[in-house]
C-alpha cells in the first residue's frame, strides 16, 4: 500500500472538507446562524463557475474568481433572507436553521427547474500536467486544489486575525451581546461573514468540481461532510475545523484504500460518533463555553 | 386680587388668649380649584371607541338545570372543558368552552373521513393516492413530533428509521415471502433496534449536534442502501412486497381501502401521541425544554431517562409506519432517504408549527396536497413548499398554529405602545384601560385626583413651605391646609410615617406599606433630630412627590 | 322658642358661645377688606376665598333672631331685604328700602348688612 | 277688605281620568273665587327657560265658586266615645295618668284629661296650668275652683299624675310622683330636681257635667264665635296608661300603681291601656279603655303612638318587641293631618282627560301671589296607554310639604351656603302656622315632625314655587321641568304617583316600557322600592332622573293614604332625630330612617346613590371612558364635545342641589358604566354623612372624590336597563335653550332607546376587549 497515495489524498481531502467546515464553522460562531443553505451555495457558485466558463472566459482564474464571487453573491443572499429577518427573533437558532434549509430547498429546486437534473463539468482550472515524486504522481488539479484551498484559508484567517472587519467578526464570535454593545452592527458585519463563508464555498465547489460534478444536489454531500466536520471539530472552532478535516482526510483515504469507497461513510459516522461521545461538543468544543444563540 | 408677595395669611386662632404668636404670614393668592375643572373640557387625546362585538352564539348555560357532565372512559377527562362563567358586561350566564380543540379535530377527522366520497371524479386517483400518502406522513410526522416537540431532542433521523425498517421488510417479505401483516410488527422491532442504537447518543448531545448528527445518519442510510446491491441498488428501490390490499378488488376498492388503512394510521399515531405526550412521560419532558435540563434536574426530573424512552418509543413507531409503509405501497423507493424528504418532512412540521399535533396534520396536509396533488406545478411546487415553509419561518413564531398566540402578543404589544403615546401618567383612563378597571370609581378617583393635583401644584410655594415648618400643627392658610388634606387622604399604600427610633431624639421616615403583615420600608437614610422636623421632612418628600407626578 | 332653648338662664353653653363668638367676631373684622367685600358681589354662590368663607360661615351660623334674608317682591325682576323674627308665627320684618333688581344683588345686600352688623359689634 | 288669601287642597292626590275629585277651599277676604282647571305644563319662572306655561281645560267646575273661611283643628287629642256619658261622674272619683310634660312652660293651659268645657266653665279635669304646674279644677256655669301642685313639673320628665276627689267632702288630693328611670326621661338620678308634690284640700264646689261636654285626652272642650265647637287647651307631650276611679284612691294604691303594680279592679270607670292593638305592621288611632265599659278613646290628628312609654327599660328599641314598655302617646298642639274642611267643589272628571299634572287655579282679584291658588292633583289615565310613564315623587313631595326650615332651622343657611331667599307665601304660611308642617320642621316643643299629609293646603307643591333656602324650585315646579321637556318633543306619556306604586306595585308600573322617576325620589315605602325593583328586574327600563333618590323609608297607612309617616334616625341627613325606641313607624312597623342600614342603599338598585348636596352653584358633566364603550357610546350620540349640561335653571349647570354617586361597595351592580361625572364642586357640597364615618378636615366638594354626580348606566335582565342622571338639576337643565342642548340630548337618546321594545342598542358589543390601543 502506497502510504504516500494515502497522505497525499488524505492532504487534499482535508483541505478541501477544512475550506467547507471553516465556512460553516464562522457562520455559526459570528452569527449564530447554522447555514444549512450551504448545499445550494455550494451548487450556486458551481453552476456560476460553469457560467463563467461558458461566457466568459474557460481560464482557469477566472472559472475560479466566477466561483467565488457567486458563492459570495449566494451568502450574502442567504444573510439577507435567513438571517437579516429574524436574528433578533425568539427562537432564533432554530428558525435560522430551518429558514437556510427552506432556502435550500427553494434554491435546489429552482437550479433544477433552470438548469435540468444533467449535471455539468467545468474545464481543468489547473492544467493537465502532473508532478511525479517518486511513485507518487502528483496531478496539477491536486497540487493546484491544496495550494489554492491554503493559500485561499490563510488569506481568510490573516484577514480576520489583522483587518478592522475581522477583529469585528472575531468580536462577534466571542461575544456577540457585548460586540454589539460596543457599536459592532450585527446586520453589516453579517454580510461580510456570509460573503467570506460564501466565497469559500464557492471556492470549495470549484476545486471539488471534479470529484461532485456540478448539479443541482451536488452541494448535498460536500454540506454534509462540512457539516460534519464543523461538528466534530466542534461549532464554532477554526483550530476545531482544521484538526477535523486532516483527521476525517485520512479516515477516508484509509478506508478507501482498506475496506472500500462503500464504507466511507459509515467509518466516517462511527468516527465522528466516536468523537463525539468522548467531547460532546466537538474536538475544541468546551461544553460550558458553547454559543447560546 | 393682589400681588403674590403681598397676600398675607392671618391665623384666627391669634386672637385667643394664648395664641400663637404669629398673627401674619405670607402666602399664595387664592385662586379656586375650579377654575381646573372649568378649563378642562375635553381629553388631552382623541378618544376612541371600546367595545367587541358579540358575533357568535353562546350557550347560556343550564343555570338551575341539573347538568351530568360526561367523562372519557376510563379517563378523568371531561368531554369537554365547559366553563360557567357570566358575562362581566350584561351579567348574563354563560358557558365558554375553554378548550375547543376537540371540537375542531372531531370535525376535521369527520372531514376527512368522508372527504373520498366528495372528491371529484377526475381528480379520485390523485386524490386518493395524496391522501394516502397524506395519512403515512401525518403518521411519521406525528412521532416525529414527539422527539421534537415534547422531547426536546433535535432528531432529523426520522426517514432514515422509517427508510431503514421498510427496506428490511420489504427485504424479508420479498425473500422470505414474510406476509403483509407482519410486517408491521417487524418493521417496529426493527426502529426499536435502530432507536436504540441512535438513542444513546441523543443522552449525550444536545441540539444541533444531534440535529446535525442525525443529518449525516440519514445520509449514510441513503449512500449504504443506495450502494448495497441486496435492497436492489439498480431498480431505485426494492419492490413486491406483500400487501394487505386484495389483488381481486378493483382499483377504486383498493384506493379506498389504502386510503382508510392509511387514515386509520394517523389516528393510532394520534392516539400515540395523545396518550404520550399527554401522561407522566410528557409533563416530565415539557419540564425538561432546551437549555432547561438543569432546572428539571435539580427538581428530581430524571429527564435523560424519559428522552430516552420516548425516543425508543418514537423509533417503535416509525419502524412500525415503515413496515406499513411497505404493505400499503407494496415496496420502497431510495427517495425516503434523500435530503428532500427530510426537507420536506421539517416544513411539514414547521409550517403546522412544531410541538402540536394539530400542527403536524395541518404542515402534512398542506405540504401533501401541494405535493401530490398540484402535480402540474413541476419543480415549482417543492419550490411553493420551500417558500412557504421560508415564509412561516421567516414571520411565524412557532407556525400556522402559532399565529394566535403570536397575534395576541403583537397586539398587546401594539396595544402597549399606543398606550404609552396616548396616556397621560397618572392622568384620565383612556376608555381602553377603563374597560380593564372592575370598579368604576378608581375611573373617577384618577379623575379627581389630575384635577386635584394640578390645581395643588399652583399652592406650592416658598411661603407655603416655610409656614408649615413655622405653624406645623397649628391652624393653617387655607393653600397649606389644601395640600395637607391632599396628602393625609392618599391612599395607605407607599404613605409616609414616622419612625420613632429613639424617643425626642431619633426620628426617621418611612412609608407604609398598606398590606397586613408586611411592615412600613424605610424611605431614606435621613434622621431627623425631632418630632417636628421628621414631620417637615414628610411634608417636603409629599410636595416633591407632588411636584414630580 | 322651644321648651329647651327659651329657657337659658340656666345654659351654660351659651355663655360659652359668646366668648366664642366674640374672639371669632374680633378676628372677623380684621378680615373685612375691600377685597373680600368685591369677591362676593362678584360670585356670591360659587367657591369662595378663606376669608371671605370664614366670614360667610359666621354670617350664616347665626341665631335665627334678626338674621337677614331675601324676599322676593317679583320674581326675577324685584327683592327687597328682611330680617327673620324667629318666632314661629311672627312674620319677618322689612330692613331698609332698597329694591334689589336680582336674587345676587339682594344676596350680596344681606352680606353687606351682616359686614356692617360685624363691624359695628 | 283686607288681604285676599285663598288656599285650597284635594281629597285625593292621584286620580285616574273619569273619577271624581273634591276640592276643599278656604279663603280670606272674598267670598267668590274664579275656578278653571289648567294642565301644568311648566312652573319655573326661570328667564332662561320657558317660563311658567298652563293650559286651560274644559270642565264643568270652571267658572264662579262660592267659598268662605274655614277653620282648622290643629292639634292632636284622644277623644272618648263614650255614648252614655259614664263619665260625667257625680260621686267621688280618681283622675290618673302616666304623663312627660313636653312643654309645661308654655305659658298656655293644657289639659291632660277630662270633661271640661272651657266656654262655659263646666266639668272638671286635671292638667297644666299656665304656669306650669299640676293642676285639678272643676266647675259649675262658670264658676271654677282648682288645686294646684307646689313643685313645677319639669320638662320631658315621667310622672304619674292623679287627683282624688271626694264627692261627699269635697276634698281633692293632688298625687304628683316622678317615675323616672335612667332611659325613660331627660334627666337621670343625679340631677335628683323635687318631683314629688302631694296637696290636698277642700273644694268650694262640685262640677256640673253637662251631657254635651266630651270627655278628652290631652284637649279640652271650647266654642268661639268663629270657629264654632273647637278643641283647645291641648297638651304637649306623651301620655302614658292612664284612667278614671268612681271612687277617691288612696295615697298608697296610687304608689301601687306609679310601681308598675296591677291596678285596683274595684271602681274602674275607664282604664286606658294605650299599648294594646299594636300588631307588627303598625298601631291605629284607638286606644283601648280595659274598664267595664268600653269607653274606648280615638285620636284626632293622629297622636304619634308606639312611643317609649313610663316603663321602658332601654333593652328593646322598638315597639313590636315589647309593647307594654311602649305605651307613650305623644301629643303636639300644632300637628295636623287633615284640614277636614267641607268640600268646596266636587268633580267627575271627564274620561278623556289626558293624563297628565293638572291643577285647580283659583283667583280672586289680580290673581299674583296669594290671590291665586293652583290645587294640584295628579291624573293617570282610565287605562294605560302610553309607552312612557313619570312617576310623580308625591311621597317626597308630602315630606316637604310646608317646610319652614329657612325660618326655622339655623343651620339651613349652613347647609346650603347661601341666604334664603323668602316669598309672600313663605312668609304667609309662617304668620299663620296652621297648615302644618313638613316632615323635616320641629313642633313647637322641639320634638320631630312625623306626619305630614295632603288633605290640607300645600303651597310649596304648587307650580312656581322656589324653594327659600335655594332659591331653585324643587320637588313638582322642578319635576315639572322634565314633563314639560317630554311635552315639548312630543313623547305621549302617562303619570303616576308614588301613592299609585305605594298601592299597586309593580302592577301599576309594568304597562309602561319605559318608566321615568322625578328629580328627588328620596322618601319610599318598602312597596315602592319593591315595584320599582320589581319593575326593573322583570325587563323594565327605568330613568332615575335625579338624585338623593330612594334613601329614606317612609309608611302610608293602607286606608289613609294622605298621610305619610317619616322617622329620622342617627344615621342619614336630619333636621331632627327620632329618640331610641322610637324609630320604627307607627303606620307599618317598618324601621324608620334610611334604607341603607337596611341592606338597601340605592346603588343595589339604580346603581348610584345619595353622595352630597349641597346649593349655590351646578356644574357640568364631562363624558367617562366608559361612554366610548360601544355598549353605551349611543348614550352620548350627537353631543358636541365632551361636555354635558353646561347649562340649567338650578344654579346654572346640571350637575347640583344633590349629587348621586356610584359605589360598588354599597351594591352599585357590577357591569355598571359611568358615561359621565361632574367634579369640581364648591366645599359647599358636602359628603353624604351616611358614607362618612368620621368627620374631619376635607369632606368637601373641592377635597373628596366622592362629591360627584355620575351619570350611570346598566342592563337588567329581560332587556331591562337603567339609566341613571345623577343629580337633581339634571331635570331642570332640560328646559334651557327652548328645550335643545345637550342634557335633552342625552336624556332623547336614553329615552328613544328604552321605549323601543326588544334589544337595546349596543347590546351586541359584549364581548371580552380585545385591546388595540
Amino acid at each position: 500500500m502506497d502510504i504516500w497515495f494515502v497522505i497525499s489524498n488524505a492532504i487534499v481531502l482535508a483541505t478541501i472538507y477544512g475550506t467547507l467546515a471553516i465556512g460553516i464553522s464562522i457562520t455559526w460562531s459570528s452569527l449564530g446562524l447554522l447555514n444549512l443553505g450551504y448545499g445550494f451555495v455550494f451548487a450556486f457558485s458551481g453552476y456560476g463557475a460553469w457560467l463563467t466558463a461558458q461566457y466568459i472566459s474557460p481560464w482557469g482564474g477566472a472559472v475560479l474568481a466566477g466561483g467565488i464571487l457567486s458563492g459570495a453573491l449566494c451568502g450574502v443572499l442567504i444573510n439577507a433572507l435567513a438571517f437579516i429577518p429574524i436574528h433578533d427573533k425568539p427562537n432564533f437558532t432554530m428558525r435560522g436553521m430551518i429558514a437556510t434549509l427552506a432556502i435550500n430547498l427553494i434554491g435546489t429546486q429552482a437550479l433544477l427547474w433552470w438548469f435540468g437534473p444533467r449535471s455539468k463539468s467545468l474545464p481543468p482550472i489547473f492544467g493537465y500536467w502532473k508532478v511525479s515524486l517518486g511513485d507518487l504522481v502528483l496531478t496539477g488539479d491536486k497540487i493546484g486544489s491544496v495550494v489554492t484551498a491554503i493559500l485561499m484559508l490563510v488569506i481568510v484567517l490573516r484577514w480576520m486575525q489583522s483587518s478592522r472587519r475581522g477583529l469585528e467578526i472575531r468580536a462577534m464570535m466571542m461575544n456577540p451581546h457585548a460586540a454589539s454593545i460596543v457599536g459592532i452592527g450585527v446586520r453589516q458585519t453579517s454580510f461580510f461573514v456570509m460573503s467570506i463563508t460564501g466565497a469559500l464555498a464557492g471556492l470549495a465547489a470549484v476545486l471539488l468540481s471534479n470529484t461532485y460534478y456540478i448539479s443541482p444536489f451536488g452541494g448535498l454531500t460536500p454540506m454534509i461532510k462540512g457539516v460534519s466536520i464543523a461538528l466534530c471539530g466542534g461549532l464554532g472552532s477554526v483550530r476545531g475545523a482544521v484538526i477535523a478535516a486532516i483527521i476525517l482526510g485520512f479516515n477516508e483515504a484509509i478506508t478507501n484504500v482498506t475496506i472500500g469507497g462503500r464504507y466511507v461513510l459509515i467509518t466516517q459516522f462511527l468516527l465522528i460518533i466516536a468523537i463525539l461521545l468522548v467531547r460532546p461538543r466537538g474536538i475544541a468544543g468546551l461544553l460550558d463555553r458553547a454559543r447560546e444563540a | 386680587m393682589s400681588e403674590t408677595n403681598e397676600v398675607k395669611w392671618r391665623n384666627p386662632l391669634a386672637v385667643w388668649p394664648g395664641g400663637k404668636e404669629i398673627e401674619e404670614l405670607p402666602t399664595n393668592a387664592w385662586h379656586s380649584h375650579q377654575d381646573v375643572w372649568r378649563a378642562r373640557r375635553e381629553s388631552k387625546t382623541k378618544l376612541y371607541p371600546v367595545g367587541r362585538l358579540r358575533y357568535w352564539y353562546k350557550f347560556a348555560g343550564h343555570g338551575g338545570r341539573l347538568w351530568s357532565r360526561m367523562r372519557y372512559w376510563p379517563t378523568r377527562r371531561r368531554v369537554l372543558d365547559v366553563r360557567g362563567e357570566y358575562n362581566r358586561k350584561t351579567l348574563q350566564r354563560e358557558k365558554t368552552v375553554a378548550d375547543r380543540r376537540p371540537i375542531y379535530w372531531l370535525l376535521c377527522l369527520a372531514a376527512l373521513a368522508i372527504a373520498p366520497l366528495l372528491a371529484p371524479s377526475n381528480m379520485q386517483y390523485t386524490l386518493l393516492v395524496a391522501g394516502a400518502t397524506f395519512g403515512i406522513y401525518a403518521a411519521i410526522n406525528l412521532c416525529w413530533n414527539l422527539v421534537i416537540g415534547i422531547g426536546g431532542i433535535f432528531s432529523l433521523a426520522t426517514y432514515s428509521i422509517v427508510g431503514t425498517s421498510a427496506f428490511i421488510t420489504a427485504y424479508l417479505s420479498i425473500q422470505y415471502g414474510f406476509s403483509w401483516w407482519m410486517l408491521a410488527p417487524i418493521g417496529a422491532v426493527v426502529g426499536l433496534l435502530f432507536g436504540a442504537v441512535i438513542a444513546f447518543p441523543a443522552t449525550r448531545l444536545d441540539g444541533f449536534y444531534y440535529a446535525l448528527l442525525t443529518l449525516g445518519l440519514n445520509e449514510l442510510c441513503r449512500v449504504y442502501f443506495t450502494t448495497s446491491s441486496e435492497f436492489g441498488g439498480s431498480n431505485g428501490g426494492l419492490y413486491g412486497a406483500d400487501s394487505y390490499i386484495p389483488d381481486s378488488w378493483s382499483s377504486d376498492h383498493q384506493l379506498l381501502l389504502g386510503y382508510y388503512a392509511c387514515f386509520g394510521l394517523m389516528l393510532a399515531a394520534l392516539f400515540l401521541h395523545r396518550f404520550v405526550g399527554g401522561r407522566r412521560i410528557g409533563r416530565l419532558l415539557r419540564m425538561a425544554p432546551e437549555k432547561r435540563e438543569a432546572f428539571a434536574e435539580a427538581t428530581g426530573v430524571d429527564f435523560r431517562r424519559a428522552r430516552v424512552w420516548i425516543f425508543l418509543i418514537y423509533a417503535a413507531a416509525l419502524g412500525f409506519i415503515g413496515g406499513f409503509y411497505v404493505t400499503n405501497f407494496g415496496g420502497v423507493s431510495f427517495s425516503i432517504f434523500s435530503f428532500d424528504a427530510v426537507l420536506l418532512g421539517l416544513a411539514m412540521l414547521v409550517i403546522g408549527g412544531i410541538g402540536r399535533p394539530e400542527g403536524a396534520v395541518a404542515g402534512t396536509l398542506i405540504v401533501v396536497f401541494l405535493d401530490k396533488v398540484m402535480l402540474g406545478l413541476g419543480p415549482l411546487r417543492l419550490v411553493l413548499v420551500g417558500l412557504i415553509a421560508l415564509l412561516v419561518v421567516l414571520y411565524l413564531r412557532n407556525g400556522l398554529f402559532g399565529i394566535k398566540t403570536q397575534f395576541r402578543a403583537w397586539r398587546d404589544k401594539k396595544k402597549s405602545e399606543h398606550r404609552s403615546t396616548r396616556a397621560e401618567k397618572g392622568g384620565e383612563m383612556l376608555p381602553e384601560e377603563a374597560t380593564e378597571t372592575d370598579d368604576k370609581g378608581i375611573v373617577y378617583a384618577r379623575r379627581f385626583d389630575k384635577m386635584t393635583r394640578d390645581h395643588l401644584k399652583t399652592l406650592v410655594s416658598p411661603e407655603i413651605i416655610e409656614e408649615h415648618r413655622v405653624t406645623l400643627n397649628g391652624q393653617h392658610s387655607d393653600a397649606l391646609e389644601r395640600l395637607l388634606i391632599y396628602f393625609r387622604t392618599r391612599e395607605q399604600v407607599e404613605k409616609y410615617g414616622i419612625l420613632n427610633v429613639v424617643p425626642f431624639k431619633n426620628y426617621r421616615i418611612v412609608a407604609f406599606s398598606g398590606h397586613k403583615g408586611v411592615p412600613p420600608r424605610l424611605v431614606e437614610d435621613r434622621i431627623y433630630p425631632s418630632y417636628d422636623a421628621a414631620c417637615h421632612g414628610v411634608f417636603l418628600r409629599r410636595v416633591q412627590d407632588l411636584l414630580e407626578s | 322658642m322651644r321648651p329647651l332653648e327659651s329657657d337659658t338662664s340656666q345654659d351654660r353653653e351659651v355663655v360659652y358661645r359668646e366668648r366664642f363668638d366674640s374672639y371669632r367676631r374680633d378676628f372677623l373684622k380684621t378680615l373685612v377688606t375691600p377685597e373680600v367685600i368685591e369677591e362676593h358681589k362678584r360670585s356670591p354662590f360659587g367657591q369662595h376665598s378663606e376669608p371671605l368663607e370664614r366670614l360667610l360661615i359666621y354670617f350664616r351660623q347665626q341665631p335665627l333672631a334678626d338674621k337677614y334674608a331675601v324676599k322676593v317682591v317679583t320674581p326675577f325682576k324685584a327683592y327687597r331685604l328682611v330680617a327673620m323674627s324667629g318666632h314661629r308665627g311672627v312674620a319677618p320684618r322689612p330692613v331698609g328700602d332698597e329694591v334689589f333688581p336680582t336674587a345676587k344683588e339682594a344676596c350680596h345686600g344681606v352680606f353687606l348688612l351682616h359686614i356692617q352688623d360685624l363691624l359695628e359689634s | 277688605m283686607g288681604n285676599v288669601e285663598i288656599f285650597g287642597y284635594t281629597d285625593k292626590i292621584s286620580v285616574k281620568a273619569g273619577d271624581a275629585i273634591q276640592f276643599h277651599v278656604s279663603t280670606e277676604g272674598t267670598e267668590e273665587v274664579e275656578a278653571q282647571l289648567v294642565r301644568l305644563i311648566h312652573g319655573d319662572e326661570h328667564p332662561d327657560g320657558p317660563g311658567f306655561i298652563e293650559e286651560e281645560v274644559d270642565c264643568m267646575a270652571n267658572g264662579t265658586w262660592a267659598v268662605a273661611k274655614q277653620f282648622t283643628q290643629v292639634g292632636t287629642f284622644l277623644e272618648v266615645d263614650d255614648p252614655e256619658n259614664r263619665l260625667a261622674l257625680e260621686g267621688s272619683f280618681t283622675l290618673w295618668a302616666f304623663i312627660r310634660p313636653g312643654w309645661p312652660d308654655s305659658g298656655k293651659r293644657q289639659t291632660i284629661l277630662g270633661r271640661w268645657d272651657a266656654a262655659t266653665g263646666d266639668g272638671y279635669g286635671l292638667g297644666i296650668n299656665e304656669d306650669g304646674r299640676l293642676e285639678f279644677w272643676l266647675g259649675w256655669d262658670g264658676e271654677i275652683d282648682r288645686l294646684v301642685a307646689d313643685e313645677k313639673l319639669h320638662l320631658q320628665m315621667w310622672y304619674l299624675v292623679a287627683v282624688s276627689f271626694d264627692a261627699v267632702t269635697k276634698r281633692a288630693t293632688l298625687y304628683q310622683e316622678g317615675v323616672g328611670n335612667s332611659y325613660n326621661s331627660l334627666l337621670g338620678e343625679v340631677a335628683a330636681l323635687p318631683y314629688a308634690s302631694h296637696p290636698s284640700g277642700e273644694l268650694r264646689l262640685s262640677q256640673q257635667n253637662l251631657t254635651q261636654t266630651p270627655f278628652l285626652i290631652a284637649g279640652a272642650r271650647d266654642r268661639s264665635e268663629e270657629h264654632g265647637d273647637f278643641v283647645g287647651a291641648l297638651y304637649w307631650g306623651k301620655i302614658d296608661r292612664c284612667g278614671v276611679y268612681g271612687r277617691a284612691l288612696g295615697r298608697e294604691e296610687l304608689d301601687a300603681i306609679g310601681a308598675g303594680e296591677a291596678l285596683p279592679k274595684d271602681d274602674v270607670v275607664a282604664a286606658w291601656d294605650t299599648s294594646l292593638g299594636y300588631t307588627d305592621r303598625g298601631i291605629g288611632d284607638l286606644v283601648v279603655d280595659t274598664g267595664p265599659y268600653g269607653l274606648d278613646a280615638k285620636g284626632y290628628n293622629r297622636p304619634v303612638r308606639g312611643k317609649t312609654g313610663w316603663n321602658w327599660t332601654g333593652f328593646t328599641d322598638c315597639f313590636r318587641l315589647a309593647p307594654e314598655e311602649f305605651g307613650g302617646i305623644e301629643f303636639h298642639a300644632d300637628q295636623l293631618v287633615d284640614c277636614k274642611w267641607p268640600a268646596a267643589m266636587s268633580l267627575k272628571l271627564p274620561k278623556s282627560l289626558r293624563s297628565g299634572v293638572y291643577a285647580m287655579r283659583l283667583r280672586a282679584g289680580e290673581g299674583a301671589g296669594l290671590r291665586e291658588e293652583h290645587i294640584v292633583f295628579f291624573v293617570r289615565p282610565a287605562k294605560p296607554s302610553a309607552r312612557i310613564a313619570f312617576v310623580f315623587p308625591t311621597a317626597t313631595y308630602l315630606a316637604f310639604a310646608n317646610e319652614q326650615m329657612s325660618f326655622d332651622d339655623p343651620q339651613r343657611q349652613s347647609v346650603m351656603g347661601r341666604f334664603p331667599i323668602v316669598s309672600e307665601i313663605d312668609i304667609e304660611l309662617y304668620r299663620r302656622g296652621e297648615f302644618g308642617l313638613s316632615t323635616y320642621d320641629k313642633h313647637a316643643d322641639g320634638v320631630g315632625v312625623v306626619y305630614s299629609s295632603y288633605r290640607r293646603p300645600i303651597p310649596n307643591m304648587s307650580p312656581k314655587y322656589r324653594t327659600p333656602s335655594l332659591d331653585v324650585p324643587s320637588g313638582l315646579a322642578a319635576d315639572l321641568s322634565i314633563t314639560a321637556w317630554l311635552e315639548h318633543h312630543g313623547y305621549a306619556y302617562d303619570i303616576l304617583t308614588d301613592e299609585d306604586l305605594h298601592r299597586e306595585g309593580l302592577d301599576a308600573l309594568a304597562p309602561y316600557a319605559c318608566v321615568l322617576s322625578g328629580t328627588r325620589p328620596e322618601y319610599c315605602s318598602e312597596r315602592m322600592l319593591d315595584a320599582v325593583e320589581d319593575y326593573i328586574a322583570e325587563g323594565g327600563r327605568y330613568i332615575y332622573m335625579g338624585a338623593n333618590g330612594f334613601v329614606h323609608s317612609c309608611g302610608f297607612r293602607d286606608d289613609e293614604p294622605w298621610a305619610l309617616e317619616i322617622r329620622r334616625r342617627d344615621d342619614g341627613y336630619k333636621t331632627w332625630a327620632s329618640a331610641h325606641g322610637e324609630q320604627y313607624m307607627a303606620t307599618d312597623g317598618m324601621r324608620g330612617g334610611p334604607w341603607m342600614p337596611l341592606g338597601r342603599p340605592p346603588q343595589k338598585l339604580v346603581g348610584i346613590g345619595l353622595s352630597g348636596q349641597g346649593a349655590g352653584s351646578s356644574e357640568f358633566y364631562r363624558r367617562m371612558p366608559d361612554s366610548y364603550h360601544r355598549m353605551s357610546s349611543w348614550i352620548t350620540k350627537g353631543v358636541e364635545g365632551e361636555i354635558i349640561g353646561d347649562t340649567g335653571l338650578a344654579d346654572g349647570g346640571a350637575a347640583g342641589l344633590a349629587l348621586d354617586h356610584y359605589e360598588h361597595t354599597l351594591g352599585t351592580p357590577p357591569h355598571t358604566k359611568i358615561i359621565a361625572s361632574s367634579g369640581g364642586h364648591t366645599d359647599v357640597y358636602a359628603v353624604n354623612q351616611q358614607i362618612v364615618l368620621y368627620a374631619y378636615l376635607g369632606l368637601y366638594g373641592s377635597h373628596d372624590s366622592r362629591v360627584r354626580a355620575d351619570m350611570t348606566y346598566f342592563t337588567a335582565p329581560n332587556h331591562g336597563a337603567v339609566f341613571a342622571c345623577g343629580s337633581i338639576a339634571f331635570g331642570q337643565a332640560l328646559p334651557v335653550d327652548n328645550f335643545e342642548n345637550n342634557a335633552g340630548k342625552v336624556l332623547a337618546n336614553v329615552l328613544d332607546a328604552f321605549v323601543e321594545p326588544g334589544r337595546l342598542p349596543g347590546w351586541a358589543w359584549i364581548s371580552e376587549e380585545k385591546q388595540w390601543r
